[in-house]
């Protein structure tokens, strides 16, 4: 049986890998809505921490003997921490401004962070090996999928989730969604706002820094890791429309499996298929697939 | 002339081939200067380096500024085609001698030939010729191409095929990836079901190190043996033995290959903690003939020194029968390396064992091949 | 009367996800009247207003201005038609002097505002009737301030400055004394008294006392469809809209300002 | 009146940026009383308010809430003294249905109006439960920003021009719920320009004009003090 | 308008926009900045004379010419593009592509250059006008993304080898561009013209109205403007300004490469714009300036440290010097004049 041309079982197998790569680009488009939702920052630094998070893991591992499963907790602690200093120190500071400074500042903090790992660990990167209990491959008949890979899906799916749960159903969220608007006011009414948004800062970045970790295995640690991707998962957030969590969730999934099959079908175009998607849902609905119409 | 002699070193210092050449290339033409003396024809030696950043005009303007405002002597070119390609245009707008050591085209000593170019180490024709060469004499008669989609990856896939198909072996397909592709999965997945012999990996850093990874995850290196087209020592280092056991590398250099080799290595050891990449052997090499050519000479007079470097027997520990053809290429012998098991990996760095060694003559572009005008005259 | 009507709504309706803002509204404003829309909170006036001006596609029925349909043109369209709507706040730009102000909306008729290889100076003269725009409003005084630094009232006469600038035949001006002072108020009813020579004004308004001064005739709306329509004094009679907008019957209009 | 102050403010000084705008403000407010602030456009009783809260930039002198100083607290300490505050621009929130809106403030005490008391005040609120907060009319968000701070259970409401753009026939009803406040004990300090809607409601005035209180009077005084009203306000 | 009404975070709060100097600085030149316009004439000029570099400052003045067609919609406009680096090095390419392979005489090239990178900008400017503010940025990132890929594989380019080696030839066909005092002047000369060409701009009835839309954009809209299509003339004019920097830089420089299309390449031209002073004529002159020289001097000095030290101005000059240097002054000078006049 074939379906488009190529036989079943590869096309089978080519949509569980799309989904596999999709659920890394909602994990980092989810965390890049919940800051912009909820800061109106475009945090360019989110390849940098997505970066960062995969380097504590592999620190961690090749100094300290951390194994997967800790790194998985720790990393993601780690890099939330450095969230919550990088809100204090510097993105405090510009709440009030044009959201462009917001852009302008996190790409250049993307810029020191990816600048400073080069030095340390040089660009051809490290390689972290994937954890025992997750080692080897499952034959699903129709492809060999590692298990590794069955994994992060799980995993990323249900963080994702979490997350969109916590934001829209919960009143933590309804604070959340009402800070970003009106800041001041939701202080007033008795929310303690600043360490609100510290918080979320911090908790968009550990949702980087876990893709990180949860990446780690599957491709090679490098500085560059982040920057290769940040401009697909911009990409991402602006088809789910921006600020919508679920929106960005979804269309990581799908533009995940998208682009896997245009390596079959087209492979030249793999690069570029996402930016296309983008101009023309643009085109048909200028907020986004899931945004509201502003 | 009187005053210093001046050589300069463009390299990248903290980009993509900062590891493979970057401040340690560097490093190693000071080394070079120092082990000379520091001084030539009574003249001091100075070393000036700059990072161009990948970026060609970056190179070019630095290259430039050194020619007009230092009076510079050599111009060494450390990684990255594009700003080597810059360089040389400068280099032959201005007469002055340039020797390319990192850079892959085999376009400097082709169609952009030039008389003031030197190109020392590698290009991506030879890499071609040796791996595949041998690959196909040792029964990988089916070949199924992985191509980073871009110049570079195209010619080495180009110049590949051709080996291959000359040598009696086919190829069965081919599929093209952009450039810094984080996931090959889909990519390795279509390759299997090639059925083909052999996995040839025209792609490089990143992109080459990735693809190995997955193609060890999803089972491939059970099925087909996989070359690495252009490797280098730091790639194997990153994806560790364990991950590129088997794989086909060619190279110009091993930093294990012979004793004066692994003192070198050594030394390079002691300061960096890693081992020299044949691109920091050749930046050695080339600085040390370059001030035994101007010794002999008695003048840092570009055309006369060209004429020595193009004349003269390179033999030292970098390499063996080593001579410069009229349209600047360097010929050398190359080598065919095959990554050893983690058993048989004893100590840190020792990665390679010798599969086969392929003459100069047969490794480089002929002259027949060549476009190159200055070989036609 | 047999002054000429030059706007007509017919079923004019707009339901958002299943309900109804603005329900089957036939509404006929004549020519050079000052027109009053009220009605409770939520019955759809500023909706209405929406509609008109294109910031809104209706769900049903047809706009007509001046015997042509405009139901389906866009929001720039029917501004150049002569519909022009008036800003509840910050309908002004806040950087630009208020003779600024006037300017740029006397520079559209010029036709040349796609004309980048052009001096500024080529806008000069329309400096003399940007002027005479500002006398009417009393704001000559402050033609060289920057607009934020007027105080709330001034702002709003410069508004009205910059909509009379652009000739509009129909002006439609939501809550126009909203957020304002004793003073401002009785001075922008004045206003609007003024300019409304020449001109035909649609308008919402809370505030019976400036509704009773000066509006011709009365539309009021419920739950988004026409309760009662006619002269102020017949209407401010009805039970219906005395118990729908005025609460407790025995009220008099002049309610609550 | 009880001698109990619920709010009393000297010396307070506040800016927005670079513009000084309070200069000196001097106030108190006795424990269930409704006061009443007058003045014109820009007069800066709505600063007055944000600067209670600590919404303005800079600010400085003394606010002191039941005895609490407060004019070094973060806004959210200002909330949890008992301090309610319903803004001139109204602040619905468009991400936050109407209901979310109305549960939005956290409840800082017992004893707030529950929410069908609410709906049953204000039946459009009920009616638009579901809808995006700014997608309600101009007069229904102006209900929601009062019902909003009313189930708090705030006991100092801060009620900026709360009158404003609502039909008669809800303002008739705001009146009634304010007089029901009162009774119920809840201090309450208004700012209307909507002088006919303040006037029978509050048990005191001030007077703000440039920055400063510049009269005061109690309710008794009203008809006395018509004529200064005439001059400081055109009333 | 009660009902759709946006209840912003900063209804209350001064916003500081990236344009905030624009409303003072925008209009006309005044005495003593004429003066130092002059003299800043007369100094390039004189300067292959004097020693100055010519290669280097031609290099500038397309860098400054590129900054500045950037700024036209950022400072002018309001629009932030992240992805200005498609047209300088699209344009760039086509000049290459046309000079050498083709043949053509240099100010076809350019011309090339210039229209293709103009229909870019159309391409880019109605996918993205649809969108303000950063969804802008990210869009027209994006897009530039798509172009620098298709340059990376397109074969005309010469993929990461760059199109190296475009001779100058000669302009009309005489004046030999070979030479580099001929050359500058040529640059020099174009660049003061664009220079001139985005002031009158700026102050044209189209800058007026770009002014109103930066200000008040529902407003502009309900004075009946369609303002869609003079944001998308702005990005179409700044685009092919962009290009004519590209095109002038291939034909100085001798090659285009890469680097020219990346998205660095567009964060750059932001830093040089932010540094120099966003919203003011002269500010992206002096950045790119400033951009160019510290890249020139770290290029042998700090070696690794090159993206660090760019990233802490970045940073730098978003928490401490948002008007950046021009900017600054003017405010300086502002103030000062408001204390004398107090
Ligand atoms: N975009 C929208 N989506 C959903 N409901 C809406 C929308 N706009 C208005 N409504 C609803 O339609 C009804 C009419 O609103 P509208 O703003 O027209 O009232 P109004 O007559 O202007 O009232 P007010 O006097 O309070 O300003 C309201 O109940 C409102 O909640
Ligand atoms: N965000 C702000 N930034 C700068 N100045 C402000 C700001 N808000 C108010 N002002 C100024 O402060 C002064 C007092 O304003 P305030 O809003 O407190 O007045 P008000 O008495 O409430 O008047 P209104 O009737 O206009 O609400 C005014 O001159 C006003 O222009
Ligand atoms: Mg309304
Ligand atoms: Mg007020």
């Amino acid at each position: 049986m074939e379906i488009f041309g190529i036989p079943h079982q590869a096309f089978l197998g080519q949509l569980m890998l799309g989904l596999v790569n999709g659920a890394f680009y909602a994990m980092l488009s989810l965390g890049l809505a919940v800051i912009f939702g909820l800061l109106d920052i475009v945090n360019f630094a989110h390849g940098a921490l997505y970066m960062v998070g995969a380097f504590a893991a592999w620190i961690m591992l090749d100094k300290w003997g951390v194994n997967y499963w800790f790194a998985l907790v720790l990393a993601p602690l780690i890099v939330g921490a450095l969230g919550v200093v990088i809100e204090r120190l510097f993105l405090k500071r510009l709440y009030g401004l044009d959201p462009l400074y917001g852009l302008l500042l996190t790409f250049g903090l993307a810029l020191i962070l990816e600048g400073a790992f080069r030095r340390e660990y040089g660009v051809s990167g490290q390689s972290y090996q994937v954890p025992e209990l997750l080692s080897g491959a499952t034959n699903l008949g129709f492809m060999i999928l590692p298990n590794y890979r069955a994994w992060v899906v799980v995993a990323s799916i249900t963080v994702c989730l979490a997350t969109w749960y916590l934001i829209e159903r919960t009143r933590l969220g309804a604070y959340l969604r009402a800070g970003t608007e009106n800041a001041k006011l939701v202080q007033a009414f008795g929310v303690n706002v600043p360490l609100m948004v510290t918080l979320t800062y911090g908790a968009g970045a550990a949702l980087a820094g876990l893709a990180g970790v949860l990446a780690a295995p599957v491709i090679q640690v490098t500085p560059l890791m982040g920057s290769n991707l940040i401009i697909v998962v911009f990409a991402v957030v602006v088809i789910g429309g921006m600020g919508s969590i679920l929106g960005s969730v979804i269309t990581g999934l799908g533009l995940g499996v998208v682009e896997g099959f245009t390596r079959v079908f087209y492979p030249e175009a793999s690069n570029v298929v996402v930016f296309v998607i983008m101009a023309i849902v643009l085109m048909l609905r200028p907020a986004g697939l899931f945004g509201k119409e502003a | 002339q009187t005053g210093p002699v001046r050589i300069g070193f463009i390299t990248d210092m903290a980009s993509l081939y900062a590891d493979i050449d970057g401040p340690a290339g560097a490093e190693m033409v000071k080394w070079a200067v120092q082990d000379f003396g520091g001084k030539v024809l009574n003249r001091p030696v100075e070393v000036l380096t700059a990072d161009h950043q990948n970026k060609a005009d970056v190179a070019a303007s630095k290259a430039r500024e050194w020619i007009d405002s230092q009076n510079l002597s050599l111009l060494i070119g450390g990684t990255s085609s594009g700003t080597n390609l810059a360089m040389a245009g400068i280099a032959k707008e201005k007469k002055r001698p340039f020797i390319s050591i990192g850079a892959g085209s085999a376009r400097l000593t082709n169609e952009d030939c030039s008389p003031y170019t030197i190109h020392y180490a590698y290009d991506t024709v030879a890499l071609a010729k040796v791996g595949g060469s041998a690959l196909v004499k040792a029964g990988a008669k089916k070949w199924y191409f992985l191509t980073a989609d871009y110049a570079f990856g195209h010619s080495l896939e180009a110049d590949s095929s051709t080996v291959v198909k000359a040598n009696g072996g086919t190829v069965v397909g081919a599929v093209r990836h952009p450039l810094n592709a984080s996931d090959f999965s889909s990519f390795l997945l279509q390759a299997q079901g090639s059925k083909a012999d052999i996995l040839g990996l025209a792609n490089a850093g990143g992109d080459f190190i990735n693809a190995m990874k997955a193609a060890k995850e999803f089972g491939i290196t059970k099925s087909m043996k996989v070359a690495g087209l252009l490797v280098f020592i730091n790639d194997v280092h990153s994806i560790g033995v364990a991950n590129a056991e088997g794989l086909q590398v060619a190279d110009s250099w091993y930093w294990n290959q012979d004793d004066e080799s692994r003192k070198f290595a050594a030394r390079f050891f002691e300061k960096y903690k890693r081992m020299p990449s044949s691109l920091q052997a050749a930046d050695y090499s080339a600085t040390m003939n370059y001030l035994k050519a101007v010794q002999k000479v008695g003048t840092t007079d570009t055309d006369k020194v060209m004429a020595e470097l193009r004349g003269m027997k390179y033999n030292d520990f970098y390499h063996k029968n080593g001579s410069v053809r009229a349209d600047g290429r360097m010929i050398h012998d190359m080598y065919l390396y095959q990554v050893k098991g983690s058993k048989e990996s004893t100590k840190p760095w020792d990665y390679y064992k010798l599969v086969a060694k392929v003459p100069g003559d047969q490794a480089f572009t002929t002259v027949a091949e060549s476009k190159c005008s200055l070989l036609k005259k | 009367m047999s002054a000429e009507t030059i706007l007509e709504t017919q079923g004019l309706t707009k339901e958002f996800k299943g309900f109804v803002a603005v329900n089957n509204v036939d509404l006929k404003v004549r020519r050079g009247d000052i027109h009053a829309l009220i009605g409770p909170n939520g019955a759809g006036k500023t909706t209405f207003f929406n509609l008109l001006t294109k910031f809104l596609p209706p769900t049903r029925g047809t706009i007509t201005y001046r015997g042509v349909d405009i139901t389906h043109e866009r929001p720039a369209q029917t501004a150049r038609r002569g519909i022009v709507r008036s800003f509840q706040i910050s309908a002004v730009f806040p950087h630009l002097t208020a003779m600024e102000n006037v300017r740029a909306a006397l520079q559209r008729n010029l036709g040349t505002s796609f004309h980048f290889w052009k001096p500024e100076k080529s806008l000069h003269h329309l400096h003399g009737r940007a002027m005479e725009l500002l006398a009417t409003v009393d704001l000559q005084d402050f033609a060289d301030e920057l607009t934020v630094n007027l105080p709330y009232g001034r702002k709003r006469a410069l508004e009205l400055a910059t909509t009379m600038a652009l000739e509009p035949d129909l002006m439609l001006l939501d809550e126009p004394t909203q957020g304002m002072g004793h003073e401002d108020v009785h001075r922008v009813t004045q206003l609007i008294k003024k300019v409304s020579e020449g001109r035909t004004i649609l308008m919402v308004e809370h505030n019976m006392n400036v509704v009773s001064s000066i509006a011709d005739r009365i539309t009021v709306l419920q739950r988004g469809a026409v309760i009662a329509d006619g002269p102020y004094a017949e209407v401010s009679k009805n039970p219906q809209v005395i118990e729908a907008y005025m609460g407790a019957a025995d009220t008099e209009l002049q309610g609550a300002h | 009146m009880s001698a109990q102050e619920t709010l009393n403010i000297s010396g307070l000084h506040a800016w927005y940026g670079e513009s000084h705008v309070l200069h000196g403000v001097d106030m108190r407010v006795n424990e269930g009383e409704v006061v009443a602030l007058l003045g014109r456009n820009g007069a800066g009783r709505t600063t007055t308010m944000r600067a209670i809260v600590g919404l303005t930039g800079a600010r400085k002198g003394s606010i002191r809430i039941r005895g609490e100083e407060a004019i070094k607290l973060p806004p959210h300490r200002v909330a949890k003294l008992g301090v309610g505050y319903c803004p001139e621009e109204r602040g619905i929130f468009a991400s936050l249905s109407a209901e979310e809106n109305l549960m939005l403030p956290p409840e800082i005490a017992q004893g707030g109006m529950s929410v069908a008391e609410i709906y049953d005040m204000f039946p459009n609120l009920k009616e638009r439960a579901a809808s995006p907060g700014t997608r309600l009319s101009g007069g229904e968000q102006q209900m929601l920003a009062v019902a909003r701070i009313l189930r708090t259970g705030a006991r100092l409401l801060l009620l900026d021009e709360i009158s404003e753009g609502l039909a008669p026939v809800i303002v008739q009803k705001l009146a009634e719920t304010i007089r029901t406040l009162k009774a119920k004990g809840y201090t309450i300090v208004l700012v209307e320009q909507n002088f006919r809607f303040a006037a029978p409601l509050a048990d005191r005035f001030y007077v703000m004009e440039h920055g400063r209180i510049v009269r005061e009077f109690a309710q008794h005084e009203l008809r006395e003090n018509m004529g200064m009203l005439q001059e400081y306000l055109g009333v | 308008m009660s009902t759709p009404s946006t209840s912003s975070v900063a209804a209350d709060l001064p916003v500081e926009a990236p344009n905030a100097a624009i409303a003072k600085h925008g209009g006309g030149v005044g005495r003593a900045t004429g003066l130092v316009y002059l003299a800043l004439l007369a100094l390039a000029l004189v300067a292959p004379l004097i020693g100055l570099y010519p290669v280097f400052v031609m290099k500038l003045l397309c860098f400054a010419l590129f900054a500045c067609a950037f700024n036209l919609l950022l400072g002018f406009t309001g629009l932030l593009s992240f992805g200005h680096a498609a047209f300088f090095g699209f344009a760039a390419y086509i000049t290459g592509h046309t000079v050498k392979v083709m043949g053509w005489s240099p100010e076809l090239g350019i011309l090339a250059g210039v229209v293709v990178a103009a229909l870019l900008g159309l391409a880019f400017g109605f996918v993205a006008i649809r969108r303000q503010g950063i969804y802008f940025a990210m869009i027209t990132l994006a897009l530039s993304q798509m172009v620098y890929f298709l340059c990376l594989q397109a074969p005309f380019t010469g993929g990461e080898d760059g199109l190296q080696g475009v001779l100058r030839g000669n302009l009309f066909g005489v004046i030999p561009l070979m030479d580099d005092t001929v050359m500058y002047y040529l640059v020099l000369a174009i660049f003061v013209a664009c220079f001139l060409g985005i002031m009158r701009i700026v102050n044209s009835p189209f800058g007026q109205v770009l002014k109103m839309i930066r200000e008040n954009e529902p407003r502009a809209v309900s004075l009946g403007y369609e303002v869609d299509r003079y944001k998308l003339l702005a990005f179409v004019l700044s685009a092919s300004l962009a290009g004519l920097a590209g095109s002038l830089k291939t034909l100085v420089m001798k090659f285009a490469t890469l680097t020219d299309v990346h998205w660095s390449m567009s964060g750059e031209v932001i830093l040089m714009s932010l540094l120099g002073g966003v919203g003011t004529f002269f500010g992206p002159v002096l950045g790119a300036g400033i951009v160019i020289a510290l890249q020139n001097m770290l290029a042998d000095k700090v070696g690794e440290w090159v993206t660090v030290i760019i990233g802490a101005i970045f940073v730098l000059c978003v928490l401490a010097f948002r008007k950046g240097v021009v900017g600054e002054l003017l405010a300086w000078r502002d103030r000062r004049k408001a204390r004398a006049k107090a």
